[in-house]
């Protein structure tokens, strides 16, 4: 993707770069700097993921390990289908495993299953893996699976993939070790699929779930929600590798800048999630350490398509123009984001369509477009809120550039609490985020398609649908990659959903901690780092 | 003189009062939860929130009846002493309070414990050498006590002594405190943010008020008996401005237990004050009610401790 | 009470002296710089070297420099513009609060005094049990009901401090109804009305404007806990609390954009503090 | 006795005071005197000749703002003005000791008599508690305090207001000292009440003979107790010399004053036209009154037990009685503001409503009231102009020169000067201010005025001026007061009848020239009895029946 040096790489980026080599800057502080001033994060993000091999020496056993994430409420659940925050991912991926999931390098790999195989993506067969048994003993039988997999479908249960789930019309066991699922039409992505979160395997026949019995790497100690909890080793895990700590403890502490210093102060070996403008304080701390994840997470600007203004011919293509992309991510996100062409497949993901160039920033351009539209001078209302990562300072970018060409967008900042059920989807231009997903095709569909439940623009178009139904139903990986590719340029180019950047995560942690390796899946090693890191004290 | 009926029947009028206070406040957050948007479903769900998906998450958490009518229910429960179980996770919220109130108390406990006796003596001693340099530097140091903004003395001790210093821990909560000194280190610094917060209030008031009675004839009579500074100030003012002094505290230390939010989330501290925040967040009405009877209780009960003190520490209302 | 000696004072305009009033300088330096932040707040908007809303640096946190007199913030923004603009919210909102809230609390609490019965017992009760709600809670419930706009954070503060105003403005009031002069008045035949605005209110004002000083410290303060908590102004602007909270992370890089903002805080509450702890006094020329 | 070596000299002492202006003024200009041992020395004075001021820097101790500029004091071997404080607080309780002019301020509310009592002996810590209790109670018999054993464990609040006045000298006496100084002890006390505390003070200042300093404004009272009299005005002596002689052969003119406005000047009734005929200007059938929540009709506390009376129009009545008796709740239930639960007042023939509230306007004007305390009768923040132009503007509609004009004609009529309505009321003294409070009543024109205690906080000069006004000004306007007084010369001076009250209740009217020969029931000739009279024997030769007292004056 956009290789070519940045326009504004200022004479301070340089000095920057000089004095961390002087300081002897770890290649990780390097890479940051190098990524602050916006080269390539793709390569970026393999050269980490070397580094990460580089260090996954050899494992120790044993410690405590104290790790914070940054949302925590009385609704944290350890039920799966409900999981709404990172925290909540976390812990169940501590206590529970998946049929498959997704290595760094976003390859499916089996973990509860032995193979998933399937002749026309419609009808698949899943294999278990034997001799796997819960934390109470019980073991492990496609009665599980098939109790896990059919809740998501039971409204009462207010599953969160359940739009996902629809697609498939039978979970059945076949015999003890093997589960048959039909979809109700091809999709040769269901491997990935099942590697989400919420699709996390529990006993069959768990109503509750607060004692977090599952077949993972550790079991539940104690767990208060909204405080914390503690999960130990669970001595027979069926993984030959791993886990490698006795104890995990894991809690929130909202505040960003608290759960730096309490990194900082050594209370914690791991801040998940830490604020781009707090690395400052992290860089040189020689017991601390970055790692940086762009996983495809985004917080876009979303114009709806049927609604004034962005109903008006040449709006929504004027605001791609007045967007200033490199201003959000080198002031906004602070280089820790890679610059956004308007659609959801990120760079990381393989199907990502490197040729399609995002608008350059013209303001002329986008005050022609306006002028035309008969905008140009009015007040368009923006809803942004603390609960889309950044939308405030993005909006506020975007405000400012609005006043230079006398266009005023008057910001309302909302409450983060409801704001997904009232405004998000609702206003005419309002800001949503979008968390990682393995496949074009859980995001289109869950985004873009005509009934997509998230339709964030109300972007319709039956070629689209059908694309998407085509390239779910091959098997052909380059004609998949073709269609996705002009999908990509469809969503960039019709609908009302602006992604300026791709945000990067970044967790700080101990230099104690080794082990940890970005994954598509987000940050934290996709929420999965506990069983695979260790502490080398 | 304190068994004199008068006192009792005092004592049952505030409580009559106070009970019925706690029936209007809690009428009054019922009203107000439910001017806000979205419910308990919609909020779960998050951006996972199709009607559908509503519909039928609410449909299972039985929150398809009217709220008014759930919120009857939830008073009767409560007076047969049940507060009833949490919308979201559907755990008692007699558990999920427990902890919580047991961790705001214990720190308004600390707090109150240290901050109390040196308020009041500063207090005091300003009041007895009023106009003198420490009168000057006490009440200097008050003011600009109170003119800084809770969490910006919140995050600089923290900065200073646990990040920079690295004498205390950045966490009240989860460091394990085996000993009496790792506790003390543990709240060391939530305490030492809320004791500013709060004591400034209180020396305020007490040397007001301390000052108040010296003026008065009787200080003036010890004086002309040949009593010392000190004698007038402790035996003759004192006893005769506890009144006012309690109620100060009362209302200072009201704050501690809802109106810590500030401290409990930069020092990720899990109190009553975070749990209602959350409850909010997430509509969870029998939480929210909960925590607000807590708070108005703790409220309540403070001052009328003080107007009790004021009563007993007056042999006129005495009887 | 004050014994200020003739202290011969560098204005040449009507001194308080011979205005007949004590002003000792405590107070005078307090007043100077409430009545500074007073013409910040009323022009700075006029004076603001940047947009407040332009990021002009790429750099952040940056330090004070020629072109960035208070250095910038988090998004590369100019703070010395942000502050002036800032002055304008924090002074203003928190003004009107206090006024608000004042206002409404001596009337009623006046109108008890006077009236009493029920009409107090039962006003008395209502306002004690919404003391009993913590106010950030309060805040928080309000805002998340119906979002943060100027005249919702306005009302808010206000409610949050109307009743400490009632209960002062009463027990005071409570005290001059039984003087005798009311008591003339009233059987002069005098109405409800004249006894509360002539009679009552010029004999508990200076009390009251103390007690409004302290209430204005503490809504600057509770504006700038709100704002911590993610409710204000709305951007690009900003209030003071707003700028220091947007900023904490610089205060372990002890970054300008979070030094004055705290400063312009504190600055305001401690004067309106020196203030009205030495307000000028009435100089009563009585020997003995 | 004069002869032996003086207890306390005190040389050209020079006390100044700050303003807070910051200005210095001297407020007492070089005052000397002795008092040997067993000698009690009167300081006579109005309020601000610096008697208080004096008397209390025998303690080494002035008020906030002021300070001992020069001159000596020595007390005993003590140079009090060379003291630290520290010697002087040594010095204070047990060598000299002080009574209060209101023991019921001086007694700290919180805590058991007893213990304030005695705290003295602690302090110094002269004698083991127990001793000093019981000394404690030889001194409360001493004084005659009703159950002495078991007084002490009372709080002041518990006691009557004569025995916290004598407790205060128990409490100043604990100790014996050599000097004891009476700061108007009993002028906050009622006649016969005074007479007790009196007797009680010369008895014990005689058994002990210590030496005292007596502080006081009355000559009456004075005469009674004091062997010498320093006579001050503006913080300088006037006159000094033996009680004899001040009150017989009095030589400074200031002096012949105070004794001059001390007699009273009988009342002579405006020409004494038979009015039996025509309607009075006031009267009262059966009224009854009382405090607190009413039920079915009737007062929780009843105060006024059926009063009757008529006051004709141009004439004056007095009201006396002692503190509770109820005279200030009647004119109170008059005015209507304490509304009477039964009875009825006829003002000219017509009844008016109970309640002021249903009072028109017209009625509310024709009868105004006066209160005692001036200080607190004149709103402090409203320029003397405003306070009176309020009854012109709401009465007579007056604006702007035409309400000018009237204010400055009311002053003139109290004489007092126009240019003082600029000012406000504490810039007035408290004649001025008393003098204001009458020009407010009569800017309604009133035709009747109740005076409640107006002179009673005055000093008997300025007093006797008041009552001068309101003589003359009953000539020029034709008015009738209602005159409530504890004072009988007060009431002598300005009544035509007298109605003497009793717990509510009036227990004999007469015409007030007559009473102290008519008056027959008992309670009118105990209060007539008590009344202090310039005699040095008259206290002494006093009978009074024991049983009477002990009835009327409950104590």
């Amino acid at each position: 993707m956009t290789n070519k040096t940045p326009t504004n790489w200022t004479r301070r980026d340089d000095a920057m770069v000089e004095d961390a080599i002087r300081r002897g800057a770890t290649r990780r502080d390097l890479l940051k700097m190098l990524m602050s001033s916006g080269v390539a994060l793709g390569a970026g993000g393999s050269l980490l993921m070397q580094a990460g091999q580089a260090v996954a020496a050899t494992p120790k056993t044993g410690g405590h390990m104290k790790a914070a994430g940054w949302s925590s409420s009385t609704a944290d659940t350890l039920d799966p289908a409900k999981a709404t925050l990172s925290t909540d991912y976390t812990r169940c991926c501590a206590l529970y495993n998946r049929l498959t999931f997704l290595n760094e390098a976003g390859e499916v790999e089996m973990e509860l299953a032995e193979s998933i195989e399937s002749g026309d993506a419609q009808t698949w067969q899943v294999k278990l893996r034997p001799g796997v048994s819960f934390h109470d003993g019980k073991p492990f039988t496609s009665a599980d699976v098939v109790f896990s997999l059919n809740r998501h479908l039971d409204p009462a249960v207010g599953s969160k993939v359940n739009s996902i789930a629809k697609q498939m019309t039978e979970v059945a066991a076949e015999d003890d070790m093997t589960v048959r699922i039909v979809l109700a039409e091809p999709n040769a992505d269901l491997p990935t699929i099942l590697s989400l979160h919420h699709f996390l395997i529990v006993a069959d026949g768990t109503t509750d779930f607060s004692k977090g019995i599952g077949t993972g790497a550790f079991m539940l100690e104690e767990f208060d929600p909204g405080v914390r909890s503690i999960a130990v080793r669970n001595p027979n895990y069926f993984k030959d590798e791993g886990p490698y700590l006795d104890s995990f403890e894991y809690f929130a502490i909202p505040d960003n800048n608290a759960r730096v210093n309490a990194l900082l102060s050594g209370d914690i070996q791991l801040a998940a999630a830490v604020n781009a403008r707090s690395l400052r304080m992290v860089e040189g701390q020689s017991q601390v350490e970055t790692l940086i994840t762009t996983a495809g997470n985004y917080t876009n600007l979303n114009i709806r398509l049927d609604l004034d203004p962005g109903a008006k011919a040449g709006f929504i293509e004027g605001m791609r123009h007045l967007v200033n992309r490199e201003q959000i991510q080198k002031s906004v996100l602070r280089g820790l984001a890679e610059i956004g062409n308007d659609q959801p497949v990120s760079p990381i993901n393989r199907y990502h369509n490197s040729e399609l160039q995002p608008r350059d920033f013209d303001p002329e351009r986008a005050r022609a477009l306006f002028e035309k539209a008969g905008l140009l001078g009015e007040s368009v209302p923006i809803v942004a809120s603390e609960a889309a990562t950044a939308s405030i300072d993005m909006a506020t970018v975007v405000q400012q550039a609005g006043a230079e060409i006398g266009m005023t967008f008057d910001v309302q900042r909302v409450p983060s609490d409801g704001y997904w059920s009232n405004y998000w989807l609702k206003a005419p231009v309002h800001f949503g985020n979008i968390n990682p997903r393995p496949t074009p095709d859980i995001l289109f569909s869950l985004l873009y398609s005509s009934d997509a439940p998230w339709n964030e623009s109300q972007f319709k178009s039956e070629k689209f649908d059908s694309m998407l139904v085509e390239a779910r139903g091959t098997l052909d990986e380059s004609l998949r990659t073709d269609i996705y590719w002009e999908m990509q340029e469809m969503v960039a180019n019709d609908a009302g959903t602006l992604i300026p950047t791709y945000i990067s995560n970044v967790d700080a942690m101990s230099t104690t901690l080794k082990g940890m390796r970005p994954n598509p899946l987000g940050g934290q090693m996709g929420y999965a780092f506990a069983e695979y890191i260790w502490l080398d004290a | 003189m304190l068994r004199s009926p008068t006192t009792w029947f005092l004592v049952g009028q505030r409580l009559g009062i106070a009970f019925i206070t706690l029936i209007i406040v809690s009428f009054a957050v019922f009203f107000a939860t439910e001017l806000l948007p979205g419910d308990v479903a919609q909020i779960l769900l998050g951006q996972a929130a199709t009607p559908e998906a509503v519909a039928g998450l609410r449909e299972a958490m039985g929150l398809d009846e009217p709220a008014i009518q759930r919120f009857i229910g939830w008073l009767t429960g409560l007076a047969q002493g049940e507060m009833g179980r949490s919308y979201v996770n559907n755990i008692d919220v007699a558990d999920l309070l427990g902890g919580r109130l047991q961790n705001s108390l214990r720190l308004a406990g600390i707090v109150t414990v240290i901050c109390v006796p040196v308020a009041l003596s500063l207090g005091i001693l300003a009041a007895m050498f009023r106009g003198s340099w420490m009168d000057r530097v006490v009440s200097t140091a008050t003011i600009s006590v109170i003119s800084v903004p809770e969490f910006m003395v919140a995050t600089l001790s923290v900065l200073i002594f646990a990040v920079w210093l690295d004498w205390l821990p950045a966490l009240s909560y989860g460091v394990d405190v085996d000993s009496l000194g790792a506790m003390l280190r543990a709240y060391a610094m939530p305490v030492i943010t809320l004791s500013f917060v709060v004591s400034a209030q209180m020396i305020r008031m007490t040397r007001a008020a301390v000052i108040e009675t010296i003026e008065t004839p009787y200080v003036e009579m010890a004086l002309l008996k040949g009593a010392s500074r000190t004698r007038m100030v402790l035996v003759h003012a004192l006893p005769n401005a506890l009144g006012p002094i309690a109620n100060a505290v009362a209302l200072s230390l009201s704050y501690l237990v809802g109106g810590v939010i500030i401290v409990e989330t930069v020092f990720n501290y899990p109190g009553v004050a975070k749990l209602m925040v959350d409850a909010v967040a997430t509509r969870d009405l029998p939480l929210i009610q909960s925590c607000a009877m807590i708070f108005c209780v703790s409220y309540l009960s403070l001052t009328t401790l003080a107007d009790m003190i004021a009563i007993l520490s007056n042999p006129r209302l005495r009887q | 009470m004050t014994m200020t000696p003739r202290t011969k004072s560098k204005f040449r305009l009507p001194t308080p002296h011979n205005l007949g009033y004590a002003f000792n300088w405590t107070g005078r330096i307090g007043l100077a710089l409430i009545l500074f932040w007073a013409l910040v707040a009323l022009f700075g908007r006029w004076v603001t070297p940047y947009p407040v809303g332009a990021i002009v640096d790429w750099d952040y946190f940056g330090g004070i420099s020629t072109e960035y007199w208070m250095g910038t913030d988090y998004l590369g923004r100019d703070i010395f513009s942000r502050v002036l603009m800032g002055a304008r919210y924090t002074v203003g909102i928190a003004l009107a609060a206090v006024t608000l809230a004042c206002t409404i609390g001596v009337v009623l609490g006046m109108i008890a005094a006077v009236i009493g019965g029920w009409f107090d017992t039962l006003l008395s009760r209502l306002l004690d049990a919404f003391n009993g709600i913590p106010s950030l809670l309060f805040g928080l419930v309000v805002v998340a009901a119906v979002g943060s706009s100027i005249p919702v954070l306005v009302l808010t503060l206000a409610a949050i401090y109307m009743p400490g105003a009632y209960r002062f403005a009463r027990a005071l009031a409570v005290n001059i109804n039984t003087m005798d002069f009311v008591t003339v008045a009233r059987a002069r035949g005098e109405a409800t009305p004249y006894l509360i605005r002539h009679e009552i209110l010029p004999n508990i004002l200076g009390p009251v404007l103390a007690d409004l000083g302290l209430r204005f410290v503490f809504i600057v303060l509770v504006l700038s806990g709100l704002s911590f908590l993610g409710l204000g102004v709305q951007p690009p602007n900003a209030d003071w609390g707003a700028l220091v909270r947007e900023n904490i992370e610089g205060l372990s890089l002890g970054a300008p954009a979070v030094i004055f903002p705290s400063i312009a805080i504190a600055s305001l509450t401690i004067s309106v503090n020196m203030f009205i702890d030495n307000l000028p006094t009435k100089i009563r020329d009585r020997a003995e | 006795m004069m002869t032996d070596t003086p207890l306390v000299s005190v040389r050209d002492l020079r006390i100044g005071a700050i303003t807070d202006s910051g200005r210095k003024v001297e407020i007492i200009r070089g005052v000397d005197f002795d008092i040997v041992p067993g000698e009690i020395l009167a300081l006579i004075g109005e309020s601000g000749s610096g008697k208080t001021t004096i008397a209390l820097s025998l303690m080494g101790h002035t008020r906030r703002g002021c300070a001992i500029e020069g001159g000596t004091i020595r007390v005993g071997k003590h140079d009090v003005t060379g003291m630290t404080e520290k010697q002087r607080a040594r010095l204070r309780g047990t060598e000299v000791s002080y009574v209060p002019q209101s023991a019921a301020a001086a007694f700290n509310p919180s805590k058991r008599i007893m213990d304030q009592v005695v705290e003295t002996t602690r302090i110094h810590d002269l004698m083991p508690r127990a001793r000093a209790e019981a000394h404690a109670r030889d001194l409360f018999r001493a004084l005659a305090l009703p159950d002495p054993d078991t007084i002490g464990e009372r709080y002041p609040h518990q006691v009557s207001g004569g025995q916290l006045q004598r407790l205060s000298a128990a409490m100043a006496l604990i100790a014996s000292p050599e000097l004891v100084i009476f700061d108007e002890p009993t002028t906050a006390l009622d006649v016969t009440t005074q007479i007790e505390v009196l007797r009680a003070f010369r008895r014990v200042m005689q058994e002990s003979g210590m030496a005292g300093v007596y502080v006081s404004h009355d000559l009456a009272v004075v005469a009674q107790i004091a062997d010498r009299i320093i006579v001050l005005k503006g913080g300088e002596t006037q006159e000094q010399g033996t009680t004899e002689q001040i009150l017989n052969n009095p030589r400074h003119p200031y002096t012949k004053e105070l004794l001059a406005a001390f007699d009273p000047v009988p009342h002579v009734p405006l020409a004494g036209r038979d009015d039996s005929a025509d309607t009075p200007v006031l009267e009262v059938r059966d009224l009854c009154a009382g405090y607190g929540a009413v039920k079915d009709g009737e007062p929780a506390a009843k105060v006024l037990d059926s009063i009757e009376f008529r006051l004709m129009r141009g004439r004056n009545l007095g009201v006396i009685g002692e503190s509770g008796s109820g005279k200030s709740t009647l004119a109170r239930a008059v005015a209507g503001i304490l509304p009477a639960y039964r009875g009825s007042v006829l003002f000219d023939g017509q009844t008016l409503a109970p309640d002021l509230a249903q009072r028109s306007k017209e009625d509310l004007r024709r009868a105004q009231i006066v209160f005692q305390l001036a200080d607190t009768a004149l709103n402090p923040a409203h320029s003397i102009a405003n306070i009176l132009a309020r009854p012109l503007r709401f009465y007579k509609g007056l604006h702007g020169a035409a309400c000018e004009r009237e204010v400055i004609r009311l002053l003139d009529l109290v004489h007092l000067p126009a240019t003082l309505r600029h000012r406000l009321p504490s810039e007035l003294s408290g004649g001025q201010k008393q003098r204001v409070n009458l020009a407010r009543a009569l800017a309604a024109d009133p035709e009747l005025i109740l005076c409640d205690e107006i002179t009673s906080a005055l000093d008997t000069v300025v007093a006797a001026a008041i009552l001068d006004l309101l003589k003359e000004l009953q000539g020029e306007l034709g008015l009738s007061y209602m005159f409530i007084s504890h004072d009988l010369s007060t009431v002598e001076a300005i009544c035509d009848d007298v109605l003497v009250m009793y717990k509510g209740k009036v227990v004999e009217a007469m015409p007030a020239t007559r009473m102290s020969q008519d008056a027959t029931h008992p309670y009118s000739r105990l209060l007539i009895s008590s009344v202090p009279q310039l005699d040095t024997g008259w206290l002494a030769g006093l009978e009074q029946d024991p049983e009477l007292l002990a009835a009327f004056s409950e104590r």
